[in-house]
């Protein structure tokens, strides 16, 4: 099946191999939309698990956006990742898989990742007025957006 | 003036009829009197009986077994602060209860606890009571309005949308009954409520069984529309907490909130007091003509005394199980007490005087009984209906059967 | 059954009636006036028991009080009425209104004076048997065909009334 | 980026492409309001904005995140053992399976294999969880449509599960049972005939509450084909448990995916016909009759032998990524771990089966009734817990 989509995309599939009997393929940021489409569509991967993002601040294209994919009829697991760098977007799966729809919004709402194209972008976990995306490495596990605490809930500080 | 009381004493019609104001007042006294007991007995069953329905004790700690739980309930409403919304319409928020009060409690005029103790004998009784319920609808709007606010107002309106549409079926089912209290072609029909149950005793049948199954399914549809038209179990969606938070009495507290929950006991006795005097022939005891004979009147005589024996030696066997604990003496002494009032008034019905008198009242009250039970349980087994679903049984399913029941029985009662 | 102090009774349910028709025109609020009418319809009720009419009585509460006021009050309550709170009440033609109510008073005078025989002299008596038979047999009996017509011109404004509201029937 | 501070729903459903409705003769404005978030009905902390068109719902907006706890970052500064506990507190009330998915995923990680004596008892405590959670879902369900007393029945029951797990570890909700690489505590010498007591105990349970709702007339009327979902729409909304099953696609991840000696077992899937509220509440008390089963067959074949394997005290997984995913009550819980090979692991990402269950709730309930989303929202069985993390 790998074979089939380096035929098809050349370089762009960077990767392809398998950790823990788990198999894994990284894709070029600019194809993936092409990716996902043949792999739900070709590959019968119709259930979109999860979308989710990794953070590695030294790396110079920073985040990991990672799509973890389930076959029905081939019972079957991939994960996809792709690499982008800090304010780069990415072109939304929404159309793919609606169920991307509020995971591709929490991954923004902690990452700051924005995928153009999606229906409704804007934070689904955090308050809409919060500066600042928790999950990135830099984000201190207890700074908090104080302006939003002092103005919405009248105290001093959350701690 | 003595002469004035006295002179009552002999007639055989009711002190309404008789015009004797004095014997009205003291009824009326003694009926008002007794319902508002009846619903604070009313309110610690339904709390223990919904509570033995549920697995679990309901209330244990005021009084013994709960038994002052009403009292601590009366006292609470009446200490707590009055909040009123400063917004809101004072007068209309004031008058709403007294509306839903008079309504409820209005219909106690015509109801007949024997053939002469009821308050009057109005030749529209049946009529009286359909206009009376009705008044409780305005009651019902106005609190929804008076309280400005988005929940109230909605749940006013569909609870009263809701009490109107089952309005209807009920006086469908009413009048089917009316129907049957004429004879074939002779006696003419009767709306006064006494007449009625005289014309049950005459033609020796309960109106539920008369031409068998267009009385009962006529009963059928008054105990549903009767349930619906109080707002209680499967059809209490104004205050279905789930989606409007408490309906119309969202805003009211302490004692005007009383007021609505007394309301709301009143109307769920009477409408089933009309039901017992339509089609379970009102005060006549049961089986009047195939158990006839001395000694069948002697036994049915005895049911009061021996109830309340039966709740003594229950009382007694109370007092028996309560644990040994210092604390639970009071409440020991306090059973006991109950118990020993109890036996006392059974001994007292026993008394034959008393026991003729007290015959008729005895049977009307426990048929009203029985359908307070069914209110409770109701209340425990069945989910909410959804409004819509409501509507559509109470116009689509109730009516047509209680139009269809209401023509068949006019044909029968012409043809028999 | 001889009456109970009519006369008390009489004035007082009139003047209830009097007094709940000026505050339905008076009242600011519109759902103060709404309560004064159905005062006034059980007023009414009240002086029609007291002519031995309690069928038409029991009617009139069903009917009035209970049905059709409250469906005034539904719509009071749905059409939002702040903005007409705030209108003047009276608009500055109290002077015609005066001279209209003057008219009307001389009229009712002239009426009571002159048509003596109009009015029947002695005082309603209880009809034989209840009141409700003679009405079921005048209205099944002689006036049959007027009931079918009002019967029918009722079926066709719940018609419409339907057509009116269901969006999509 | 919209900065709706106010609480106003309108600037929220912005993006609800509901169209104009056809200008009626009678111009019934839509109504806008707040269900929530301190709502009777709504489990846990949710405030979902309804677009109402008189009695009929338009379209939902679910407003979440009021119980937030950011469990993700603080796993980043935890210990793989430290961060156990934290599993328990996201779905509270099925918190042993919880506990099972992650001690399974570092396993994994580790490439290390739990005892079978472990396994057979993290499948008897996880499946008499998923009994307990479907028992306060089914009490919690009814209260909403309205029928008060199963609630008692159901809790009644539930307690005599928790009194088990409380003698085998001391908690009753929030267990954390199971330590990475087996479970800690062995069984409790009484442990099997309790479990066999309540073998016997359980089951005319259900009946009584089959009793009680499946053939009452007006239960049916309030959850035949409402919110119904077609077996298309739950895949392509990632949709999975029970709520999956009723929609009629046989998938169980204990099945597809054994997991835990899951693959020793004989049991059937449950499926629905139609995907309504009834055929849900079909399915969950059908696997309640099938997590007894397979309790009885675990307990009967319980093996002996260690309960933990060996696992360094300080663990230090491998540089590399893992998911594994678990059926939990709700549906599949999924755990994404990536570590640096340090004791703290870099990234934990969850993957909540009621966060993706709730966005079905807008699909299941447009043209419905209000009444009708208490209902859906029973029947999605979501616990904000897991929904916010």
């Amino acid at each position: 099946m790998v074979s089939k989509l380096k035929g098809r995309h050349g370089t762009g599939i960077r990767e392809a191999s398998s950790y823990l009997g788990q198999n894994y393929m990284v894709v070029e940021s600019s194809i993936i939309t092409d990716v996902l489409q043949v792999l739900r569509d070709q590959e019968q991967f119709d259930y979109c698990v999860d979308v989710t993002a990794l953070h590695y601040p030294n790396r110079e294209r920073q985040f990991d956006v990672i799509w973890i994919l389930y076959s029905f009829p081939r019972n079957e697991r991939i994960r996809v990742k792709t690499m982008i760098a800090d304010g780069e977007t990415l072109p939304s799966s929404v159309s793919i898989w609606p169920t991307a729809n509020w995971l591709e919004r929490e991954v923004y709402d902690m990452f700051g990742i924005r995928f153009d194209g999606h229906p409704d972008l804007k934070r689904i976990l955090l308050p809409d007025g919060w500066k600042g995306y928790p999950l990135r490495k830099d984000y201190g596990i207890i700074q908090q957006d104080q302006e939003w605490v002092q103005i919405n809930l009248g105290i001093e500080s959350g701690q | 003036m003595l002469d004035y009381i006295t002179s009552y004493l002999s007639s055989n019609t009711t002190p309404g009829q008789a015009g004797n104001v004095f014997w009205a007042f003291v009824y009326i006294l003694v009926v008002f009197g007794g319902v508002s007991v009846a619903v604070m007995a009313m309110n610690w069953l339904e709390r223990k009986a919904l509570a033995h329905f549920q697995i679990r004790l309901g209330p244990m700690r005021v009084g013994p077994h709960g038994l002052l739980q009403p009292i601590a309930d009366a006292i609470k409403l009446f200490t707590k602060e009055d909040i009123v919304p400063d917004k809101a319409d004072k007068f209309v928020f004031w008058i709403a209860p007294l509306i839903i009060l008079c309504a409820a409690f209005s219909v106690y005029i015509v109801v007949p606890f024997g053939p002469t103790h009821a308050i009057t004998d109005l030749n529209i009784g049946v009529l009286f009571m359909l206009g009376v319920s009705s008044l409780a609808v305005l009651g019902v709007v106005m609190a929804g309005w008076a309280s400005n606010s988005h929940y109230p107002l909605i749940g006013a309106l569909r609870s009263s949308a809701q009490m109107v549409s089952y309005e209807v079926a009920m006086g469908m089912a009413v009048v089917s009954a009316v129907l049957m209290t004429s004879l074939n072609k002779t006696g003419t029909g009767t709306l006064s409520m006494i007449g009625i149950v005289q014309a049950q005793q005459q033609q020796q049948i309960w109106f539920l069984f008369k031409f068998f199954p267009l009385g009962f399914i006529a009963f059928v549809i008054f105990a549903i529309a009767m349930v619906a038209e109080t707002n209680r179990a499967p059809f209490d969606l104004p205050e279905a907490e789930s989606e409007l938070t408490a309906g119309f009495h969202t805003e009211y507290s302490g004692l005007r909130w009383s007021l609505f929950m007394l309301g709301e006991y009143a109307a769920m006795i009477a409408v089933s007091s009309i039901a017992v005097t339509l089609w379970l022939g009102g005060w006549m005891r049961p089986f009047p003509n195939t158990l006839t004979g001395a000694i069948w009147d002697l036994v049915f005589s005895l049911f009061p005394g021996a109830i309340f024996i039966a709740l003594a030696v229950i009382a007694f066997v109370g007092v028996v199980r309560m644990p040994k604990h210092p604390y639970f003496r009071i409440q020991t002494l306090g059973l006991a007490g109950f118990g020993a009032v109890l036996g006392l008034i059974g001994l007292i019905l026993f008394a034959p005087p008393v026991r003729d008198r007290i015959q008729d009242i005895f049977w009307f009250v426990a048929k009203v009984a029985v359908f307070m039970y069914l209110y409770i349980w109701y209340r425990a087994t069945w989910p909410r209906y959804r409004f819509d679903q409501l509507m559509k049984v109470g116009w689509k399913v109730l009516l047509p059967i209680a139009i269809g029941v209401l023509i068949l029985t006019a044909i029968l009662g012409v043809l028999l | 059954m001889q009456p109970v102090a009519t006369t008390f009774f009489f004035y007082f349910l009139s003047g209830l009636t009097v007094l709940s028709g000026v505050l339905v025109i008076t009242r600011k609020n519109p759902v103060h006036s709404a309560l004064a009418l159905i005062l006034g319809l059980l007023a009414q009720a009240g002086l029609y028991l007291m002519l031995y009419a309690p069928f038409v009585a029991g009617v009139q509460i069903i009917l009035y009080a209970g049905g059709i006021m409250v469906l005034f009050l539904f719509v009071i309550m749905l059409v939002n009425i702040e903005r007409s709170q705030k209108e003047e009440q009276f608009n500055k033609q109290w002077l015609i209104g005066v001279l209209a109510a003057a008219a009307l008073g001389v009229l009712f005078v002239l009426v009571y004076v002159k048509g003596k025989d109009l009015f029947p002299e002695h005082i309603a008596q209880p009809a034989e048997n209840s009141n409700t038979q003679q009405i079921g047999v005048m209205l099944y009996g002689q006036y049959m065909f007027a009931f079918e017509i009002a019967s029918l011109l009722l079926l066709v404004a719940i018609i419409g009334a339907v057509v009116m509201a269901k969006k999509r029937i | 980026m919209t900065e709706p501070t106010t609480t106003d729903p309108k600037a929220y459903l912005s993006h609800l492409e509901l169209g104009e409705p056809d200008k009626t003769f009678l111009d019934t404005n839509e109504l806008i309001i707040n269900m929530g978030p301190q709502h009777p009905a709504t489990h846990g902390v949710l405030r979902v904005i309804l677009k109402l068109d008189g009695e009929k719902v338009l379209g939902t907006e679910c407003v979440i995140g009021y119980l937030h706890r950011g469990v993700e970052k603080i796993a980043e500064h935890r210990t793989y053992t430290m961060f156990n506990p934290y599993v328990d507190r996201m779905d509270y009330v099925a918190a042993v399976s919880n506990g099972l998915g992650y001690c399974e995923a570092v396993e994994k990680l580790l490439n290390v294999e739990a005892p079978p004596r472990a396994k057979y008892i993290r499948v008897i405590l996880t499946e008499l969880n998923r009994l307990a959670s479907h028992q306060l879902w089914l009490g919690t369900h009814a209260l909403d449509i309205g029928a008060m007393t199963p609630l008692f029945y159901t809790f009644r029951d539930r307690e005599e599960i928790l009194k088990i797990f409380e003698k085998y570890c001391g908690a009753r909700l929030t267990t954390h049972a199971f330590r990475i690489g087996g479970c800690l505590y062995e069984t409790y010498e009484g442990f099997e005939d309790d479990v066999k007591k309540f073998l016997d105990f359980a089951p005319p349970k259900i009946e009584e509450y089959e009793e009680l709702l499946t053939t009452n007339r007006i239960w049916l009327d309030r959850t035949k084909n409402v919110g119904t979902i077609s077996a298309k729409d739950c895949i392509a909304l990632g949709v999975t448990g029970p709520v999956l099953r009723a929609s009629g696609v046989k998938w169980d991840l204990r099945k597809a995916q054994p997991y835990a000696a899951y693959s020793e077992f004989d049991f059937e899937i449950p499926t629905g016909t139609n995907g309504d509220t009834y055929d849900r509440y079909l399915v969950r008390m059908e696997e309640m009759r099938q997590s007894l089963r397979i309790i009885r067959q675990a307990v009967d074949r319980i093996p002996e032998g260690p309960i933990m394997a060996k696992v360094p005290k300080v663990m230090k997984p491998p540089v590399g990524e893992i998911y594994h995913s678990i059926e939990a009550p709700k549906g599949e819980l999924g755990y994404f771990i990536v570590s640096d090979g340090s004791t703290q692991p870099y990234r934990i990402r969850v993957r909540p089966p009621s966060f993706v269950n709730l966005q079905a709730l807008d699909i299941m309930v447009r043209g419905q009734l209000v009444a009708d989303v208490i209902a859906v929202i029973g029947t999605l069985d979501i616990v904000l817990g897991e929904v916010d993390r």
